[in-house]
């Protein structure tokens, strides 16, 4: 059975086409552009659209973790950092374009090669779509017993890729509080606690009144969005991902209207770092739990021990499976949320240092001795 | 020719993408610009991963019963052969393995975003910019005299 | 474990131990020595058990392992090892009382680190003598030349420094880039390393291939200091005099061409030699080599540069001798390393003796020093007839052989160019005792000793022990050459 | 085989789980560490989870060796549905040296942090640490593309800001980090993308069923450009020249500990992952790939050794001419590797322990006697030999390993590179690693110069002796650098039986001391 690109039978290709073609222009401008904040703002554009073109493909759940990453938090680093550093590129001499130009268009003629051997787009019988990827569609609901196969496939069969995951957000978690400290002095000197982000910008919101309150009704409600996210997963788009992404965004959208110290206070940073290794930690718990009732690792039929897993499940089985997702999702919530939170108390609890010191160089307190 | 033009084109333009985002992360010299490139990048290999999962006349990999609303409007308007060869249960859908894998890497994508821009962040504090010529050009003109004591950082 | 496994390792162990307790009674300088001086005397005992066992017909053997296959650590006298066995292990304890004497009378730092490096030499020495295969003999030659580093550079100035580097780069370089690679070679080609009697390659190899592998042996094994590598010789006598007496008289220089002699004779065979070509290149080049380094030691004001020098000449014999690979030949070359091992150390004292009790270095400063260090320079004398090739000593045996058989295989121009550079040596030692013992009228008195009571007594009784071991081995020579004789019996 | 095997006292049932302990347990010490009270704490954690990783790999690697390939199922699916993990002896024997020398390692670690870092950073280090350690563990024993790529990350993204933790002593930290963070983060999307072309033409993730799934394609071309870029990916991870230009500015600015463990384990990872892609899952027999390693690998080692050699030998810092040594020396492996038979193999493996013992001792000791200098240019350590003697003797035997002198374990593995390449009948290339060693002798003499006969700079070295902590494992480090150059038993059957797992049976006899 050959598959013909029914275009008129699936829209979304041409809606997709559609959407490449902006994401190919959206990248050119940020090729030529050198102002910062220009190429940050493309670029949090690109991903969107990036996200909108992953529905077009079927693929929601990407689509969302683009979206809430891509477009939220890389973003927000991204700015955090430029107001860290400088606003402008220098421009690049075309001398030093020759060798990556050389490098880049070989890559990219070699990529093309090779992609002429493979089955055309959509093609249902390529062998990615035709054998393991099919597999899973058969098998989850008799294995796994949750509809959405990828949460099933990210969680359960690949689970393993999770946790590592999950073991990466981590260690950048780690990696960010070793570099950036833990935004600790945006506490410690109350002088210039207030001025813990854009001074600027914490004097216009303090005329915003509204605004103020209008953050105090909506971050409970994105609190419980997350929450949906996170037990909705396996039902729907959605999962521990990004409903971690969620709750960080709540926290930093608290931070940039009520003020750094303020969410440090409610949520300090020592929790942050603990809710960071903690997560990790359920979801490794959970692999060890398994083990010890004799299954392998993170396979959840072996939550439960045996007995206890008939008992819960009845005649259609998978209690393990439902519940360990449900745990391992957690902690993946835990993690996410907490170590983004982290990394952002990092940024943010630099801010007053660099807008103080202006280009002079900032104290070593990061390291050292 | 032409079935290869209208199906490849998709990979054409993520593979022309790929390689602008590489190119602005090898000739940029400045920090942030580079880890724009770099995250570019890893969304332009997203891309190409989701390309690779999608199935014609498909719909998401969330399992839907075929007989429901959902499912019969989405088969309605696909040819029923098709739909028995390359279905499950009378409803095709995407390939989900890609998407799990893209998800892991976004995620890591953002990790190591966030790793760079630190970094770079402390470049900025040490150097005082966050160009690489200017962090050359300070390591040069340090090098040179050779103070024979600690070659730290003068306030460290 | 039989007797000549014990005898191997109390070989290697002696060294060992005595290396180890140098560090371990660092802070006793009186224990240490001592300490020193007992390992050397057992050492020479087990050097003599080494020889007498092997020329009763009883060669010790001892198998270590393999590291890699085909790669064995395994040990196995034969008489050139033995011969050479006994004379590393009997000089060595003359220069170990000889050392103390001189570190003692010089106040040279770091002495415990001396003794251990000069300790950890002579096991490589050991080694090297007793090696069963090529592989074994280069890695104790790669540890004699580690080992000797710290000996060369010693006194830590800039001079001495340098002399390292360039020792070190010579010795070193030219063993991984060219050794080594015959090493892995060979034992492609063979199989093994194993020293076999009558030539491991027999039979296996084109004369071409022979002659690259010959190539890679002569010039690898850098310390026989060929030429063009025999840079490092000279430029290491910035050590003290004991590290040259010892490693530039006997040790070090002596494991190169031993290990030429060892290749050629048990690698190669006579055979291979005698049929690859470049034997003959190397034959010319040794013939000049002898010429040319006789004429440079006469231009030399220094003693111990004018030693070298000559060191670097008779050496070229014993690599001739290497060469021509016949019985004779051979024979002698191996007398040799032992007639000229007794007379050049016995110079090397000499030369020391007199620098630790006056510090002159200089020939021309030594005027009319003779009367006051008569026996000194008597050693002197027996020394300068040794290497001359004059009676009575042994010198005198070996060079008869050599000649006599460089002018039975065809190459009269080695033979020519030793009978001239015996004649060149006059020129070259001769001045010494000339101005020692004849000062010119008017030259002033002889020069004051810096130490008084002139060298002391330790720096001056092994050297007159090692003179008259040179004359000694004129009347030896003779048993000598019969039990190296068992050596081709066996074939 | 292995010679440690009096170590496998685990339980059965605790046995069938040591694939995945040998992970899980790090990474359960990692969280655990960054929420220690105090430095000690984390200290001792981290020794403990290292050392519990040791015994796990020990257990593998004896399991291995009784029972042949051990496979795993993560999650209790089968691939190539579930994550695999594939342990063979290739396997066993890298997750044996990477946690070896983890557990040496974070010994070292205690005191070399607390004059590097500040105290309350402790914990984080550990932590950052213990997960680097996980990811490289993971990363040699997965049987899968995709998980290789996670863990790829997992043991880089902690070490990138670990390496700018330098900075606090010297600012070049930053920028070295940097760099570091956008070749590696090149180096694992090019391998994404490469897995990716794998995965588009067989449609599978698992390695072992990529492998025998390629055979039943029509066309290989997404196969080779799916190669090309998993290769360059890892090359740019592993250093190979000419992409090696992260690693001389990274190794010489890093906090010691990290350099320690990451010049000894971090591109020997993917150097396995090389070896493991180049073996079991193409065919060494493919046109394409013999193709590339005689005239792309080959040449491009040879570069890499001679340059790079040459870079070491005029470079005025200590820790850069040790680096830059490391491309050098990553170029052996890369050249015996390529002459694609299984000597070549076996020899690059075995050298590649030994590579790892010699070059952790090394910044081990410089780590060690180092702690109160700021600086590493190398006339500092001028006469350190007097001031440190036990610290800088252990230093000697290690540079006299990595110069290839005999009686230590460079000398073997020197000899069995040049043996096999003689073997493979490149003989030219024996000689360039001859030519190598000439050059080793100029940079190996110019320390050796330095620091034990150059006097001691008036008013005394900097250089202290190292604290008890960090002696001990040194002097393990240097005593198994000489014992391995006597008895290679232990290495040299690791690399042969590693060898044979990938390569069917070896060509030389295993060895074995009497």
């Amino acid at each position: 059975m050959e598959w013909t690109a029914p275009l008129l039978a699936d829209p979304s290709l041409l809606f997709g086409a559609a959407l490449l073609v902006m994401l190919a222009a959206i990248l050119c401008a940020i090729v030529v552009s050198r102002k910062l904040l220009t190429s940050v703002a493309l670029t949090g554009l690109f991903t969107l659209v990036a996200a909108l073109w992953y529905i077009a493909m079927d693929a929601p759940d990407v689509a969302f973790t683009e979206a809430v990453v891509g477009g939220g938090v890389s973003t927000l680093i991204l700015l955090g950092s430029i107001l860290l550093t400088r606003e402008s590129a220098e421009p690049v001499s075309p001398s030093r374009m020759v060798f990556p130009a050389i490098a880049v268009i070989l890559a990219g003629v070699a990529i093309l090669y090779a992609v002429g051997s493979i089955p055309g787009f959509g093609d249902p019988a390529s062998p990615a779509n035709a054998s393991v990827g099919r597999d899973y569609l058969e098998r989850t609901y008799k294995e796994v017993g949750i509809p959405n196969v990828v949460s099933a496939v990210l969680a359960s069969y690949r689970g393993f890729d999770t946790l590592g995951e999950t073991t990466v957000v981590f260690a950048a978690a780690v990696g960010v509080m070793l570099l950036l400290g833990f935004g600790e002095r945006a506490l410690g000197d109350p002088a210039r606690r207030h001025e813990a982000l854009n001074p600027d910008l914490v004097e216009e919101i303090d005329h915003h009144v509204v605004l103020r309150v209008a953050t105090k009704i909506m971050i409970p409600l994105m609190f419980l969005f997350g929450l949906y996210v996170l037990f909705h997963g396996e039902v729907g788009a959605g999962g521990g991902f990004q409903a971690g992404v969620i709750l960080a965004i709540a926290l930093i959208v608290h931070a940039l209207v009520f003020g750094l110290s303020e969410t440090m206070r409610a949520f300090p940073a020592a929790a942050m770092r603990a809710g960071a290794s903690a997560g990790v930690l359920i979801y490794a718990g959970v692999g060890v739990i398994n083990m010890l009732n004799g299954g392998a690792f993170l396979d959840y039929d072996f939550l439960f021990p045996p007995p206890l897993e008939q008992a819960l499940s009845g005649p259609d089985g998978h209690a393990g499976q439902h519940y360990g997702i449900i745990a391992i999702e957690i902690g993946v919530t835990a993690t996410v949320a907490s170590g983004i939170t982290a990394i952002f108390y990092g940024f943010a609890g630099r801010a007053p240092d660099i807008a103080s010191r202006g280009a002079s160089r900032g104290p070593e307190s990061g390291g050292g001795s | 020719m032409i079935d290869a033009l209208a199906t490849g084109y998709v990979y054409a333009i993520i593979v022309a993408m790929m390689m602008a985002s590489l190119f602005v992360l090898l000739t940029t010299g400045n920090l942030i610009r580079k880890m724009i490139g770099l995250s570019l990048f890893q969304t332009t290999a997203g891309l190409f991963y989701i390309a690779l999962s999608k199935v014609g006349g498909g719909t998401a990999p969330i399992i839907i019963d075929a007989e429901s609303a959902v499912g019969q409007a989405r088969a309605a308007r696909l040819d029923p052969a098709y739909v028995e060869h390359f279905g499950v249960d009378g409803v095709v859908y995407g390939n989900p393995l890609p998407h799990v894998l893209i998800l892991t890497a976004i995620v890591v994508g953002v990790a190591t975003l966030s790793v760079g821009l630190a970094i770079a962040v402390r470049v900025r504090e040490a150097y005082g910019d966050t160009e690489l010529d200017a962090v050359r050009r300070a390591d040069a003109a340090a090098s040179e005299p050779e103070p024979p004591g600690p070659r730290g950082r003068p306030n460290a | 474990m039989t007797q000549g496994e014990i005898l191997i390792l109390l070989a290697l162990g002696a060294p060992t131990l005595s290396a180890v307790l140098a560090y371990v009674f660092h802070r006793a300088p009186d224990v240490r020595d001592t300490v020193i001086v007992v390992c050397a005397i057992v050492l020479a005992f087990v050097g003599w058990g080494l020889f007498s066992q092997t020329s009763a017909g009883v060669p010790p053997e001892l198998m270590v392992g393999e590291p890699a296959p085909g790669f064995a650590i395994a040990f196995r006298l034969e008489p050139l090892g033995a011969l050479f066995a006994a004379m590393a292990s009997g000089l060595w304890a003359l220069t170990s009382l000889y050392a103390i004497g001189y570190m003692r009378g010089a106040q040279e730092q770091n002495q415990t680190r001396f003794y251990a490096c000069l300790s950890i030499a002579m096991v490589a020495v050991m080694g090297v003598a007793m090696a069963a295969n090529l592989f074994t003999l280069f890695v104790f030659y790669e540890v004699l030349s580690l080992s000797t580093y710290p000996l060369v550079a010693h006194k830590g100035d800039e001079a001495s420094r340098k002399a390292g580097r360039i020792y070190v780069g010579i010795l070193l370089g030219a063993s991984v880039t060219l050794l080594l690679p015959g090493l892995a070679a060979i034992a492609y080609f063979a199989g093994s390393t194993d020293f076999v009697d009558g030539g491991l390659l027999a039979g296996t190899v084109s004369p071409t291939v022979a002659s690259i592998l010959i190539l890679l042996v002569v010039f690898g094994a850098a310390k026989g200091a060929m030429f063009p590598l025999h840079g490092w010789l000279p430029s290491a006598m910035v050590a003290p005099t004991p590290v040259s007496a010892m490693l530039h008289a006997v040790a070090v220089v002596k494991t190169g061409v031993f290990t030429i002699l060892k290749a050629t004779t048990y690698i190669f065979g006579s055979e291979v030699m005698a049929s690859a070509p470049a034997t003959d290149w190397l034959v010319w080049l040794a013939s000049g080599v002898i010429v040319w380094a006789s004429l440079v030691a006469i231009t030399k004001p220094e003693i111990k540069a004018r030693l070298a020098w000559s060191t670097i000449a008779q050496l070229a014999y014993i690599i001739g001798g290497a060469l021509i690979a016949v019985e004779r030949a051979v024979t002698g070359a191996a007398l040799h390393m032992l007639t000229h091992g007794f007379g050049k150390i016995t110079l090397f004292m000499c030369a020391g003796a007199i620098y630790v009790a006056t510090g002159l270095t200089r020939i021309e400063d030594m005027r009319g020093l003779g009367r006051r260090m008569p026996v000194v320079f008597i050693a002197f004398l027996v020394g300068t007839l040794s290497i001359m090739g004059m009676p009575p000593t042994g010198g005198l045996w070996s060079k008869f052989m050599l000649i006599g058989s460089a002018f039975d295989a065809g190459a009269p121009q080695l033979a020519w160019a030793m009978v001239a550079s015996s004649v060149l040596a006059v020129f070259y030692l001769g001045p010494v005792l000339l101005i020692a013992m004849f000062p010119a009228e008017g030259a002033g008195p002889p020069a004051p000793f810096k130490r008084a009571g002139g060298a002391p007594g330790l720096a001056v009784a092994p050297l007159a022990v090692t003179a008259i071991g040179a004359i000694a081995l004129f009347f030896l020579a003779g048993p000598a050459a019969e039990r190296l004789q068992a050596l081709w019996g066996s074939l | 085989m292995i010679g440690l095997e009096f170590l496998n006292i685990a339980p059965q049932r605790f046995a069938e789980q040591a694939p995945a302990l040998v992970v899980v347990g790090p990474l359960i010490a990692a969280c655990a560490a960054v929420l220690a009270p105090g430095r000690r704490w984390a200290w001792f954690l981290c020794v403990g989870a290292s050392a519990f990783a040791f015994w796990m790999a020990v257990v593998l690697a004896s399991e291995v060796a009784r029972q042949g390939v051990i496979s795993y199922a993560m999650g209790g699916f089968p691939a190539p549905l579930g994550i695999e993990f594939r342990v063979d002896a290739l396997s066993a024997m890298f997750a044996l040296l990477i946690s070896g020398m983890a557990v040496l390692t974070a010994v070292f670690s205690g005191e070399s942090l607390e004059t590097e870092i500040m105290s309350s950073k402790h914990p984080l280090m550990q932590g950052g640490f213990l997960t680097c350690l996980a990811g490289l563990l993971g990363l040699v024993l997965t049987g899968d593309a995709f998980n290789a790529f996670v863990f790829l990350e997992i043991s880089s993204i902690g070490v990138y800001a670990m390496i700018a933790m330098g900075g606090a002593r010297d600012r070049r930290a930053y920028p070295a980090a940097f760099n570091y963070l956008i070749m590696g983060t090149i180096g694992a999307t090019f391998y994404l993308i490469g897995v990716g072309f794998l995965y588009a033409a067989t449609g599978t993730l698992n390695m072992a069923d990529i492998a025998a799934r390629i055979p039943t394609l029509t066309s290989d071309r997404s196969i080779e450009v799916g190669l090309a870029f998993i290769l360059i990916g890892l090359a740019l991870k592993a250093a190979v020249f000419p992409l090696h230009q992260w690693l001389p500015a990274a190794y010489s600015h890093a906090p010691s500990m990290i350099v320690v463990f990451l010049s000894a384990t971090a591109t020997k990872a993917s150097v396995y992952l090389i070896i493991r892609y180049l073996s079991t899952v193409f065919a060494f027999d493919w046109q394409v790939e013999t193709a590339f390693m005689a005239f792309v690998l080959a040449p491009l080692s040879v570069a890499g050794i001679l340059i790079c050699s040459m870079q070491a030998a005029v470079d005025p810092e200590i820790r850069r001419i040790l680096a830059y040594s490391s491309v050098a020396q990553v170029g052996y492996m890369t050249l015996a590797i390529a002459t694609a038979t299984s000597a070549g193999v076996s020899a690059a493996l075995f050298h590649l322990f030994n590579h790892g013992v010699m070059k952790a001792a090394l910044f081990m000791a410089i780590g060690g006697a180092a702690i109160h200098l700021k600086s590493q240019r190398l006339s500092d350590f001028a006469g350190a030999a007097k001031s440190a003697p036990w610290t800088m003797t252990a230093f000697g035997i290690a540079a006299l390993s990595l110069l290839g002198a005999p009686l230590t374990a460079g000398f073997l593995s020197k000899l069995r590179l040049i043996q096999s390449l003689v073997a493979a009948d490149w003989g030219w290339a024996a000689a360039v690693i001859g030519l190598s060693s000439l050059i080793g002798v100029f940079y190996v003499g110019r320390i050796f110069e330095v620091v034990f006969f150059r006097s001691e700079p008036e008013g005394g070295s900097a250089v202290r002796e190292a604290p008890v902590s960090i002696l001990l494992p040194l002097w393990l480090l240097a005593i198994a650098n000489i014992w391995f150059g006597i008895d290679a038993t232990i290495p040299l059957g690791l690399a042969e039986s590693a060898a044979g797992a990938v390569m069917g049976a070896t060509t030389l006899s295993p060895a074995g001391a009497p």
